[in-house]
């Protein structure tokens, strides 16, 4: 869907600087349907990269193809076209400051000439998700600083995009609104197919939704492969310092790529029965089993997540039931 | 024409005296079924051409060199009807009492219009403060042959000539609006120009419309003793009936 | 001294004033707005760069704001007739005035457009607005706040501009204030006038500093 | 007719319209600018409230463009007496020019320091910046793209305006072009005038971009 | 230092929009040399709280006192110099257009006139500890968010404020950056005793600095105390979703209060033995236990971290290496 090869962008210099060299020799190719994060320390060229997809930088060398078409050698009216289906959300939100947050969300409907229902039923259920019905009729100078992201990211999904590049989406939300973004997101990667390029510097996110992930570094792209290798088994330095940085997160909330997953508690009395279960059901490797809270309890106890095939997970369960005194809450 | 039908007769002129003099004739040619309408213009160029072109039927505002002048650059056919007055230039000083007391390098103020300034500097020659290189034709500042009292002249507005008096040795100032600044051209000038200027101010129209019914009743009626008497008391000497 | 005050010749003053000035405030806008667009969006690193577009409306509009009002009044002399059909009176002083103002207020539009912060424009662009799009839902609405002020300016500029525009014939309060005032040496009719003129003058500010501030969304 | 052209006139002109407008720019500059600010930080919400000195301001402002250039003129010669030692002259008349253009200048300054970003603004204030500093080290920079391309208008403004410069002998191309050009029927003159002022007003515009793209860091 | 009383904060109702309360009735101290972070959904009313601290909004009911100064009574020579010594860092960055990078992190020396030399030397050193040195002559149109987000930062603590109000200073920033600029606040903090009132929407900010921590919602502050008490013990709905979205997060790198700190890993079937140590020593109250990877690894087994004083930590690690078989490693 989206490909890179060779891109290089070099700002020119100005008055009293160097020129920048923003990128050097980028390669990158995004399937149809994928999430791909971008992930690196800031100025590393991730924004630069990003704005190159929709043309709204032009490479200084190199082809940026956009589903089979080279961005640059598009003309006026096909490059509009094709814009229109390459959503954006921006680092800086960039509203219009003179729209409702309602009419800021219609933009997109209005350019593409929607009709004028359509763009109503469309804009109100888009506020209803990002959680502004509310704000609505405020304008962005009237909005807290997450609000406002969460106009921008109403704005770019208003058109059904079949692309779509976010900038830092959600690093100015809370974690709760986060959440429900990345649900939101995954939820229409699901139903259409939509292919996401996102950068972001929450390793959080790239885990909660991404397929795979670049690492970028001075310009260049130092490490990509998916999500699980590369942080699992990170190579080049930058990506061993996020990593070890931010450590690796997984919650209920975010599920990775499982099928099912079930949580339980046992105090410590229960625990070393209930290892000798895990433990073999774990080196099987048929189900993963992580932490939900990371500190002990009080009583000394803990939470584990299983996560797996139903099958399987029902199986170690079931297990796990056959002991008298042991509570398992099952949320599924 | 019809007694019952109100004709309209478009006349172009400067506000003073011009303006003053028109508004004095209107119930005369309303008598006449014409309904004289004076359209009030500021500058020298308009009124000509408006009427050249139709805009007005008339115009009262020039003097025969300036209308002469205009249908020769132009290529206009601007026509005499009649004189009516004269506004004779003067000279006049809050400095100095006798135009012999000016003094060597003093500064004299004169009005900017172009079409002035030949009546200007023919004025000023005739009084012996300069000499022109000759008498004919259109005069600059450069035409001054000779300069004996090395006379320094400032141009400035017409209008704002008696408002600057103070500040120059002499003023040339068009008697209009000497009057207007309360100055007496018969007592006040120290020099005037005389009855026998060229400077007739008179009524013209376009070639051709100098027998329009309507023009000759303004003719007539501009020429009436009412009118004679009337420029005579308004303007006590500083306008002059030509009639 | 205020005894000779010619209320009538006032009132007709004022209401020329306020007709020529009405008239030519539209137009200037009518055609200012378009020739500020042209003068943005044809520059270098805008949305339609088209460098012989831009010097050629620059070099227009300089031209008309070179030209001083009066002898724009004299050429400007048989466009009136041919427009508006007469090339005396109120109606054709506008001619000029739209002239000398739209010009100078394109200037203004340009300067208010410029100021649009180049991030929104960029996000219309991505979103796959038109050009025209752009202008009309991006540009205009998020300077619309400094195009009414600057329309105020040019508003006031045209009151005072309109004092001119006796040379044909308009008349209006500025040009009864110089020849029934000033000339007449009649300090109240001059008073009087100048008098209207600054509450005119201060009639437009606050119209146009109340729909300003209306606008402005920051 | 070409050859009736009076160059050693054309030149003083030329010569007294630069001198005339290059003073009046420059005290227009110095004028506008302290009462555009002073517009603007007086204003509701702005850093210096003061409803009074708001209203004051506004006021004169307004009264110095409602009232008719050549009035002003007029009005202004004592001023200019004073001021200048003459009331007479290129001199006398930048007098009357800079009172009718720095108040223009001024609301186009206020325009200007209006776009400013008030988070901007804020931060400055929250950082124990004086009223003053805000001002100097915030308002003023931020906006000085702004503002001199509002002086480009203005100083353009200035160059048509001087051509009433006349009513007090003050000269200039304008004058000029009126005098010995339209009225003497002498078009060689007229055009070498016209052309003059538009190379005049180009090389106005010309600097003023310049400046004004160099100085705009956005 | 910071004391809000009974404050509320009604922005007026304009056209087509009810009147917003931000704030009703907030009550907060923060003491001198505190590190008081603030979280809280989008539109909680976080930045407005934060903004009345130094007098950029005014409250429509309640006082505000900083350093013994109320706030909302002071002349203006006296809140002059009250804010020279509140510094703060935008959500928006809000830096000046028409200054370099230098110029901005001068600014607000120059305003307080300090000589040139100390200008110098003050502002190289912070670009070269945000990072930035190299970006010194670019004007902001020419950064990257996260360099400006850095200017903003290195603005902020230019004139050795006694406060630092920092409005989500580093969620513009990857991980490292963020760990650097915190490195950094703490280091200042504990040199110079600032007080640092922060608002982050990112739990791991929070764990790694605050002391004590305040939860938003509706305008309100619905629970605070204790970073541990609260996020180990959530009450209020919000904190629980929050702390349960994101994980209880910490790591080697951001210790909280703890005075020793040790990791070990254990392998199921080591597992039933160390849990017998290390149940009962939790349930003693005099260590902490936490797991410092989620997911069990591949062999079953689990990393863990221990905390609490030396002797206590000791003696725990003492009886676990009397298992012949446990394999220790101790990071101080
Ligand atoms: N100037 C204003 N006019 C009207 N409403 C405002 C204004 N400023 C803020 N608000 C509203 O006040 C509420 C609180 O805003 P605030 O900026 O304090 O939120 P916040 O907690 O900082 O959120 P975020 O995390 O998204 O930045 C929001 O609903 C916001 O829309
Ligand atoms: N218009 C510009 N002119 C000059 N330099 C620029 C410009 N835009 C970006 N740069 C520089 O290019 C480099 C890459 O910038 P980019 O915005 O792509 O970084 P980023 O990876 O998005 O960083 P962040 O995470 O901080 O947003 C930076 O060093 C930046 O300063
Ligand atoms: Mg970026
Ligand atoms: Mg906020």
């Amino acid at each position: 869907m989206i490909e890179l090869k060779g891109i290089s962008k070099t700002f020119p210099s100005q008055k009293g600087n160097q020129p920048v060299k923003a990128l050097q020799n980028v390669d990158l190719h995004v399937a149809q349907g994928e999430i791909f994060g971008i992930i690196g320390r800031s100025g590393a060229g991730k924004s630069t990269l990003l704005r190159l997809v929709n043309g709204l930088e032009t490479p200084t060398n190199g082809t940026v193809r956009v589903d089979g078409q080279e961005i640059s050698q598009l003309a006026e009216k096909e490059l509009r076209y094709a814009r229109q289906k390459i959503g954006m959300i921006f680092q800086h939100f960039n509203l219009l400051q003179s729209r409702t947050v309602w009419k800021n969300v219609a933009f997109p409907l209005e350019m593409a000439k929607k009709p004028k229902e359509t763009i109503r039923r469309k804009v109100d259920a888009l506020l209803e998700q990002v959680g502004l019905s509310d704000r609505a009729q405020a304008y962005p100078s009237q909005l807290s600083g997450g609000q406002k992201q969460r106009v921008g990211i109403a704005r770019a999904l208003a058109n059904d995009p079949k692309v779509l590049l976010c900038d830092e989406a959600t690093s100015a939300l809370d974690p709760e609104t986060t959440s429900s973004i990345l649900d939101l997101l995954r939820e229409i990667n699901r139903e259409t197919g939509i292919t996401l390029l996102l950068i972001t510097h929450e390793m959080s996110v790239v885990q909660a939704i991404c397929h795979r992930v670049a690492v970028m570094e001075g310009g260049q792209i130092v490490e990509r492969g998916e999500v699980k290798s590369v942080f699992g088994n990170p190579k080049h330095s930058v990506t061993k310092q996020f990593v070890q940085q931010t450590e690796w997160m997984q919650s209920s909330d975010f599920p990775v790529q499982s099928t099912e997953k079930t949580r339980f508690h046992c105090s410590p009395d229960e625990m070393q029965d209930v290892w000798a279960k895990i433990g073999p059901a774990v080196q099987s490797g048929r189900v993963k089993v992580s932490v939900s809270e990371r500190e002990l309890k009080a009583d000394g106890g803990m939470t584990f997540l299983i996560d797996g095939k139903r099958e399987d997970v029902e199986q170690l369960l079931d297990s796990l039931h056959e002991e008298a005194d042991l509570e398992v809450n099952v949320h599924v | 024409g019809d007694k019952d039908e109100e004709q309209v007769l478009e006349v172009g002129a400067t506000q003073v005296p011009h303006a003053e003099i028109l508004e004095q004739v209107k119930p005369e040619l309303k008598k006449k079924g014409i309904q004289l309408e004076i359209v009030v213009l500021q500058d020298y160029v308009t009124p000509n051409k408006a009427v050249e072109e139709g805009e007005l039927d008339a115009n009262f505002f020039q003097h025969v060199p300036w209308m002469k002048a205009t249908n020769e650059e132009r290529g206009w056919h601007l026509k005499k009807v009649t004189g009516v007055h004269i506004e004779p230039m003067g000279a006049y000083s809050k400095k100095i009492k006798k135009i012999s007391e000016l003094k060597k390098g003093a500064t004299v103020a004169i009005p900017n219009a172009t079409s002035e300034m030949t009546r200007v500097l023919l004025l000023l020659d005739k009084e012996g403060l300069i000499e022109l290189d000759n008498r004919k034709g259109d005069k600059k500042l450069k035409n001054i042959k000779e300069n004996p009292k090395n006379l320094k002249f400032k141009t400035l507005e017409s209008a704002a000539l008696p408002r600057f008096l103070g500040e120059v040795d002499l003023a040339v100032i068009n008697t209009n609006y000497a009057l207007q600044a309360d100055l007496n051209p018969v007592k006040d000038a120290l020099f005037i120009e005389g009855k026998d200027s060229p400077y007739v101010n008179v009524l013209a129209v376009k070639e051709g419309n100098e027998n329009d019914k309507r023009v000759k009743e303004l003719a007539k009626a501009l020429h009436s003793p009412k009118i004679k008497k009337f420029i005579e008391e308004k303007y006590k000497g500083a306008v002059v009936p030509a009639f | 001294m205020f005894n000779e005050i010619d209320w009538a010749t006032i009132w007709q003053a004022t209401g020329e004033t306020a007709y020529m000035v009405g008239i030519s405030t539209f137009f200037t806008a009518l055609f200012g707005v378009p020739l500020g667009i042209l003068l943005v969006v044809t520059d270098t690193g805008q949305i339609w760069e088209k460098h012989w577009v831009q010097k050629a409306v620059a070099t227009v509009v300089n031209i008309f704001r070179a030209v001083p009002f009066i002898i724009l009044v004299l050429f400007l002399f048989p466009l009136a007739k041919f427009l508006v059909g007469t090339s005396l009176g109120p109606t054709a002083a506008t001619i000029p005035l739209i002239a000398g103002a739209a010009p100078f207020y394109a200037r203004i539009v340009e300067t208010a457009l410029r100021e649009v912060d180049k991030g929104v424009v960029e996000a219309a662009r991505s979103m796959g607005s038109t050009r025209f799009q752009v202008v009309v839902n991006v540009l205009l609405p998020e300077a619309t706040s400094a195009l009414i002020s600057g329309l105020t300016v040019t508003c006031v500029t045209l009151i005072s501009f309109s004092a001119m525009a006796g040379v044909v014939g308009g008349g209006g309060l500025g040009d009864a204030a110089f020849r029934f005032g000033f000339q007449s040496f009649n300090d109240g009719m001059l008073v009087t006038c100048g008098v209207l003129l600054v509450m005119m003058v201060q009639l437009v500010q606050w119209i146009g500093d109340w729909f300003s501030r209306q606008l402005d969304k920051r």
